[in-house]
């Protein structure tokens, strides 16, 4: 059986991502992620890996894109400036088509902010907030488990469809110390044809987002909305006492597991509250969405922000039923009383029973 | 079965790692169980906390407001959390560094705990958190002793395993204290 | 005869006054202020010059340091 | 104190700083830096017309002590700040006040390039070899062979190149008019530092191009020693490798 | 009466700021938008103003923060790549509550793309493509006329909220050459009691947008959150032919300017089409895309990317009546008889007459 | 040619190159520079075993030219990106080829922080003077009183500082194992340039060190002149700022 | 009124100024109008052009594809935009080094002008640019080439104004060239 | 007789290659190639020595030279 540990959550991301073979590590400092970095600095070189504290963030993507270019698996770790300041090369890597594993353990913000937990980089995070349209896959972990496991994920994603593929957690997600089991992974590595590896009895190769002759970035573009379009089928949510929800609260990360204990509070009290989690931020779970809002009376929406996937949520609801909001700026961490309380005014102003 | 605790105190008193043994021995027990510590610029006051829930099913809020216990350490940790204790809570108070009315807590149960004294007794005053961490399954049931004892093992750096059996002497002081005062 | 007033609240404790002074005028002390720093304290037993290298290498600032006016 | 009223006091807080206590570490330097950093704003008298650009590190807080007017930086983006500050008010005497980690690593291009413009602008520059705020990782001025949270086995020149020399590197770049390496471990040292930050506002307030003043500093808390062991670190191992003096000053005769 | 110059809409941009009395440009080269930062080198010390080429786009941003801080105008301009290398810098700006005029004359993405025209970067200026919850105003000019009007009118909005605004063009708008009214700007300028100006006579001031103490920042992302809802009563937008439309095409910048010939080509085969022009992006004009949505049949939203701004027309419209999209990823321009085209097929399916 | 059964060929393409058309402006040293790299990676027989790191300037369609494997780096970075290519593939040879725009302007940490760490790569560095591909603005090796689209007035040293010298300031840092200085303009510096690549070939393949050749080059289209006199240009003007030579090779001997 | 034109032809042949004042007269004409250049990376083939449109109304698209009228330059400019002019539209052909069969168009009217030969006879081969702007307002009488001589002050440089009298020779030459063409 | 062979649709015309031959055996010609550039003719009056210099400064590679065969 797997061996099972208290961990941190930051430090089950780094065990997952050796576990999934990642030996190429590029990162920086930053509050509340740097038990990534400090992990990895004293792992990778036992795995035979490479560990690098790059001069900046934007260095460490541009480290992670030319190792990722030559097939290796890669990745790197920030918190929201430091992602920030990645925004470029994570558009370099979508339109050269370099795969690549990028962790926000997102923090307060904007500008210096705090080092709270926060979930204020949604819209950075599934709408690239870099230039250029281009997705990145962003997988959401509400546990130090689901950080193991979802990076080992990310890896396979990232390489399945070429492509960037976030892990947004929070301040919350990296710091909290949770029994891991650390499962083995055993999936064989993908071939990489396009890898830079030398043009050994062949031609030189490139990776490259350049595309200058008229039509073909339009073609490029296509062909990468295509494919984005073609991830919706890892498409990955939980659901919690949903079944007979009347309101149906829809939170991701730290927020979604918080109101785990919000929904047992509610339901003890005889409401059918439920709950459910999106884990892939994009792609959304839109169909999960869609049928809830066909089912539930009312759909609340619970973020640590003024509000981001709420507007996924409306979108796929298609007006099938209300989409209420709470919103709960980062400053402090909420309370599963605060939330339920706060679910509770919704289910009376919406008449619920 | 649920429990949570808020255990705080000085940067020096080891209260990250009485929260460390707690969560450990509770995973080793087959529950579910998270450990969060304050990290970061607000570690630089001095002071330090974590707080611990332990429950059978998972585990949704690592913080926790109205905490069913706290384990106070000193006396600001006093000063921030006793007052945030549950009425039907417990307050592990560290009767070395805090007296009676220097802090305010609804909680019905107040355990005065003289650490410092009974860590002496042990041999070593700076075992008085393990000594506060017996007092605290003691008083409270949430794990035995024994069980504290087996997270030793896992929860400590290889560099201080030879320090187990002062450890558990220590558990074993707190856990003893408790169940006097209570059969007092 | 110099003086050194020790702010005992400001002071941590860190122990550079003790070793910047040529007198050996400035000791740690047993007494905690309330941040739980042990503050120093100052022996004015005659031997201080008054020349500051305490209170310009403290960090926190804790000293000041009086002088008789010179007549 | 029986005779209060003959006593005079020869040292007290200067005027630029807020009488409040800082968040520092025992024994961190950064409190003797800012406090001599104070002094020679009230010597210029410039309190009222100096704009800081504070830096992300232990020191972002620099608002919270001295009592002029400053703006936050990003993370090693302070030089480029200063010069819009400066640019757009070209009387105010305006500094930067910034770790290793902030000039060093992240911010390397916008001071050499500050330097190299010649911004007629103040940059003092806090060398404690290590990421002090977010715990005590490895900068790119940490020496060889010592251990730190990400380089748990000693920086190694192999992997990670060996500790980088600001100060000699801004001085080979014509914009840079004035730098000094000084260090505040005792009276002799603080002295020097004293003398060149002295130096630097003066040319400053002259108008005579880009000052640099780098202080090795101690960072107890991360090198995890004691204040007395990391002052004395200061003095040794860090004074040993960068050598403190005075590097360039064009104005010297 | 105001002069009337035949000039390219880059040109049109610097003159707008030098007009509103931007002294204090920084900025980095970047095609399409060089002509900025070039004419301002040669215009700026005429009028006793700073032209500076920053090291870099991160250099640029944050010279115009420290000038900014100080209460003066101040612009800085770039092209998609630049745009995200500014993205840490621009969330500093919002979470200190800094004002400053950031154009983005965008090119195509992702990546290195192309200099082709693209609107791919509307998430990215409407959702904050930095981190943490924060907004700027965008303002969307389709004309070299726009282009000058709009650069004065964002330095006005920049001062009257404290944050950054964002004027988004693309290559189109920023190559064009038309002829420009060169209005003069008559407003004063407002006072700045924040701004860092020496602590003449008081206490040292502070801009910063770290709040550390627990609940701070949260007390301060709300009073941001009010701040940006308040802008709602900025929105701008324009219609072409609208009225009596059935089919309402709604589109910003070049291709909103591009569909105004193929509304009138519409129009000529007798179908009502008509057309809707968003100005701000943000505040999105939602009440009048509802009272759209009202009134006509079906609406549709064509971008120069695969997709973007019709995610805000969706959630404005609230399902009144069918939202249709046709995208056009950057590569090439489109002409007005191919979207006049693709807006008969619409047509056609949605069964108009 | 009458005998021509009899002739040897004694110039040709290197073998690294494909054969097409340069994009580049008639009498751009772009060309020449591209030679004599892919005439070094012929001489190494390194064609199949090379990883290079385009950068964002001109010369962004070198993939297009080099028979080798080629990723693109965003503008400023490829010495971060060829880090990552040495550090996964530590057996290639990597190089990064870079303009005077991105390596000393928007680069300028990147390339100092893996010269610093002592990264095994060769950088060849292409310094005209200015950013030629977004048409002839001011770069920071801009000579002084020059004009260009954003110095309409000519550099000035008061606004705009003085150009900088590159290679001098690598030098300084421990990291750098070799840097030299070259230029294409004549038969004689270009017999300097050749070897001087030689020598940097010979440092990676060898795992001494960072190498870093700077070429002056010419841009006649955004100088506004013919080719020959961009071409004297280059031997004059530039190389009286930019002295050229060997400033670092820390195995010579 | 709408007309619409692509000007192309190698890098120093002017054909940017050509567009740029047509677009200036039509401005002062009172017209909307737009110029279009075609810029950046796609420059450096040494062949350039721009379009420029005129109207009554707002101009929205600045690019055409299927142009009222083209004017080429050289060949490849002939051969890459001849065949995009509309059926009923008009190619103006640098006759000079342009020949029949060299480009394929639909357009029923193309205009042959020799405007070396031209210009030569103002004085000034540098002039073929302006000699086929005058052939062009000539041909589609889209403008004046009085409009187009006003013009000239305001969108040349102030320091090519002592050029104006032989641009406008130029301008009188090329429509005098095709009115006669037209007349025979 | 050493022999330059001009590879006239690859020469832009710069120049560059006729300033570097000591024997001034190159002059720009008066034909145009397909991309519009004049291009280089070489002069085979037996004064070139192969040297190569031309090929070497032609920054378009659109020189090859030629030489006997050392017996
Ligand atoms: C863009 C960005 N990256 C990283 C950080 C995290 N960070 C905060 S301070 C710091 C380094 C501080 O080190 P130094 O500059 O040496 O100052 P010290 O604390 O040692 O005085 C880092 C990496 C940040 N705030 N922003
Ligand atoms: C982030 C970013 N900023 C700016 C640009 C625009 N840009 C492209 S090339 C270049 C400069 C090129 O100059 P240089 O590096 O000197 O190369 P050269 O063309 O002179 O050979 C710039 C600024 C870009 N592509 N990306
Ligand atoms: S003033 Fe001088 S002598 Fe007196 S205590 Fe301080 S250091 Fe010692
Ligand atoms: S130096 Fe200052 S803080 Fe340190 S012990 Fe002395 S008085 Fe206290
Ligand atoms: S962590 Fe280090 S630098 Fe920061 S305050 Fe503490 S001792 Fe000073
Ligand atoms: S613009 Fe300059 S650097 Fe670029 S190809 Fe032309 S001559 Fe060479
Ligand atoms: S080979 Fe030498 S001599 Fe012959 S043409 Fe070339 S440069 Fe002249
Ligand atoms: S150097 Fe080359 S491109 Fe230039 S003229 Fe000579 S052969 Fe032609
Ligand atoms: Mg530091
Ligand atoms: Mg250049």
């Amino acid at each position: 059986m797997a061996r099972r540990v208290m961990i941190k959550g930051n430090e089950a991301i780094a065990m997952g991502a050796i576990e999934a073979g990642c030996r190429y590590y590029f990162g920086y400092p930053i509050t509340p992620q740097t038990d990534i970095p400090e992990y990895l600095s004293a792992a990778m070189p036992k795995v035979g890996g490479v560990f690098l504290q790059a001069e900046s963030e934007v260095a460490a993507i541009n480290m992670l894109l030319g190792a990722a270019a030559t097939g290796v698996r890669a990745m790197t770790s920030s918190s929201s400036p430091g992602i920030s300041l990645k925004q470029e090369g994570i558009s370099y890597l979508a339109g050269s088509q370099i795969p690549g594993v990028i962790v926000n353990m997102s923090r307060s913000g904007p500008g210096l902010g705090g080092i709270h937990p926060s979930q204020g980089d949604y819209f950075q995070s599934t709408r690239g907030g870099g230039h250029g349209d281009y997705r990145t896959l962003v997988l959401a972990p509400s546990t130090a488990q689901e950080n193991y496991d979802l990076t080992m994920l990310a890896f396979d994603l990232a390489d399945k469809y070429r492509n960037p593929v976030m892990v947004l957690g929070d301040a919350l997600i990296g710091q909290i110390k949770e029994p891991v089991e650390l499962k083995s992974y055993r999936k064989k590595p993908k071939e990489k044809p396009w890898a830079l590896t030398g043009a050994k009895g062949r031609h030189g190769q490139i990776l490259k987002s350049l595309f200058l002759a008229d039509g073909e970035l339009t073609d490029h573009n296509w062909m990468l909305a295509k494919k984005y379009k073609s991830m919706e089928k890892e498409v990955r949510f939980e659901t919690y006492r949903a079944e007979d929800a009347q309101l149906l609260l829809v939170a991701f990360g730290s927020v979604g597991r918080i109101l785990r204990t919000s929904v047992d509070i509610l339901r003890d009290k005889g409401k059918a509250v439920g709950l459910l989690r999106p884990i892939t931020l994009f792609p959304f779970p839109n169909k999960a969405v869609r049928q809830a809002a066909d089912k539930a009376k009312v759909l609340m929406v619970m973020e640590m922000s003024t509000g981001q996937m709420v507007e996924d949520v409306k979108l796929a609801a298609e007006c099938a039923c209300p989409v209420d909001f709470y919103g709960r700026p980062p400053g402090s961490i909420p309370t599963p009383d605060e939330l339920a309380k706060e679910a509770m005014k919704i289910w009376r102003k919406r008449g619920l029973k | 079965m649920y429990f949570d605790t808020i255990i705080a105190g000085f940067g020096g008193q080891g209260v990250l790692l009485m929260g460390n043994v707690l969560a450990y021995a509770a995973m080793q027990a087959g529950k579910q169980v998270t450990y969060m510590p304050v990290y970061g610029v607000e570690m630089r006051g001095g002071t330090a906390n974590c707080t611990v829930v332990i429950s059978d099913r998972p585990v949704g809020s690592p913080i926790i407001h109205e905490p069913v216990s706290a384990v106070v350490m000193n006396r600001p940790s006093a000063e921030k959390f006793g007052p945030m204790v549950k009425k039907k809570g417990q307050v592990f108070v560290n009767a070395s560094l805090v007296k009676a009315g220097q802090f305010e807590t609804r909680a019905k149960r107040v355990s005065w705990v003289p650490t410092l004294e009974l860590a002496n007794e042990v041999g070593n005053s700076r075992l008085a958190n393990m000594v506060m961490l017996g007092a605290v399954v003691g008083g409270s049931g949430v794990l035995t002793v024994e069980q504290l004892a087996e997270a030793l093992t896992g929860a400590l750096d290889p560099r201080y395993h030879k320090m187990i059996p002062a450890n558990v002497q220590a558990l074993e002081a707190g856990a003893r204290f408790v169940s006097e005062q209570k059969a007092a | 005869m110099p003086q050194v007033k020790v702010i005992s609240e400001r002071c941590k404790g860190c122990g550079l006054c003790v070793l910047a002074c040529p007198k050996h005028n400035l000791a740690l002390g047993k007494d905690y202020n309330a941040q739980g720093y042990a503050y120093v304290t100052f022996n004015s037993d005659g031997k201080c010059t008054g020349c500051t290298f305490c209170a310009e290498l403290c960090p926190d600032m804790a000293l000041r340091v009086y002088k008789e006016e010179s007549a | 104190m029986s005779a209060k009223a003959k006593m005079k006091q020869v040292f007290d807080r200067p005027k630029s700083l807020k009488d409040v206590p800082y968040h520092y570490c025992p024994g961190c330097h950064h409190g003797v830096i800012h406090r001599l950093v104070a002094e020679q704003i009230d010597a210029f008298g410039l309190r009222e017309s100096t704009l800081a650009a504070a830096s992300v590190g232990c020191s972002v807080l620099m608002y919270d002590y001295f009592d002029v007017d400053v703006v936050e930086s990003p993370h090693g983006r302070a030089p480029a700040v200063a010069t819009g500050l400066k640019r757009s008010r070209p009387d105010s005497f305006v500094f930067t006040y910034q770790g290793d980690g902030d000039l060093a690593a992240i911010g390397t291009a916008e001071i050499v390039h500050a330097a190299n413009r010649g911004e007629n602008i103040t940059v003092v520059f806090v060398n404690n070899a290590v990421f002090g705020m977010t715990g005590g990782q490895m900068a790119p001025t940490t020496l060889l062979g010592q251990v730190t949270t990400t380089s748990p086995y000693g920086r190694s020149a192999a992997t990670d190149g060996m500790p980088i020399r600001v100060c000699e590197m801004l001085s080979t770049l014509e914009g840079t008019a004035y730098a000094a390496r000084v260090a505040v471990n005792n009276i002799k040292n603080l002295k020097k530092a004293k003398a060149a930050l002295k130096r630097a506002f003066t040319y400053q307030t002259k108008g005579w191009g880009f000052s640099f003043v780098e202080f090795l500093s101690s960072c107890p808390t991360n090198w995890k020693m004691s204040a007395e062991e990391a002052n004395a670190r200061v003095g040794k191992e860090m004074a040993d490798y960068f050598p403190l003096g005075v590097y360039k000053d064009v104005r010297a005769n």
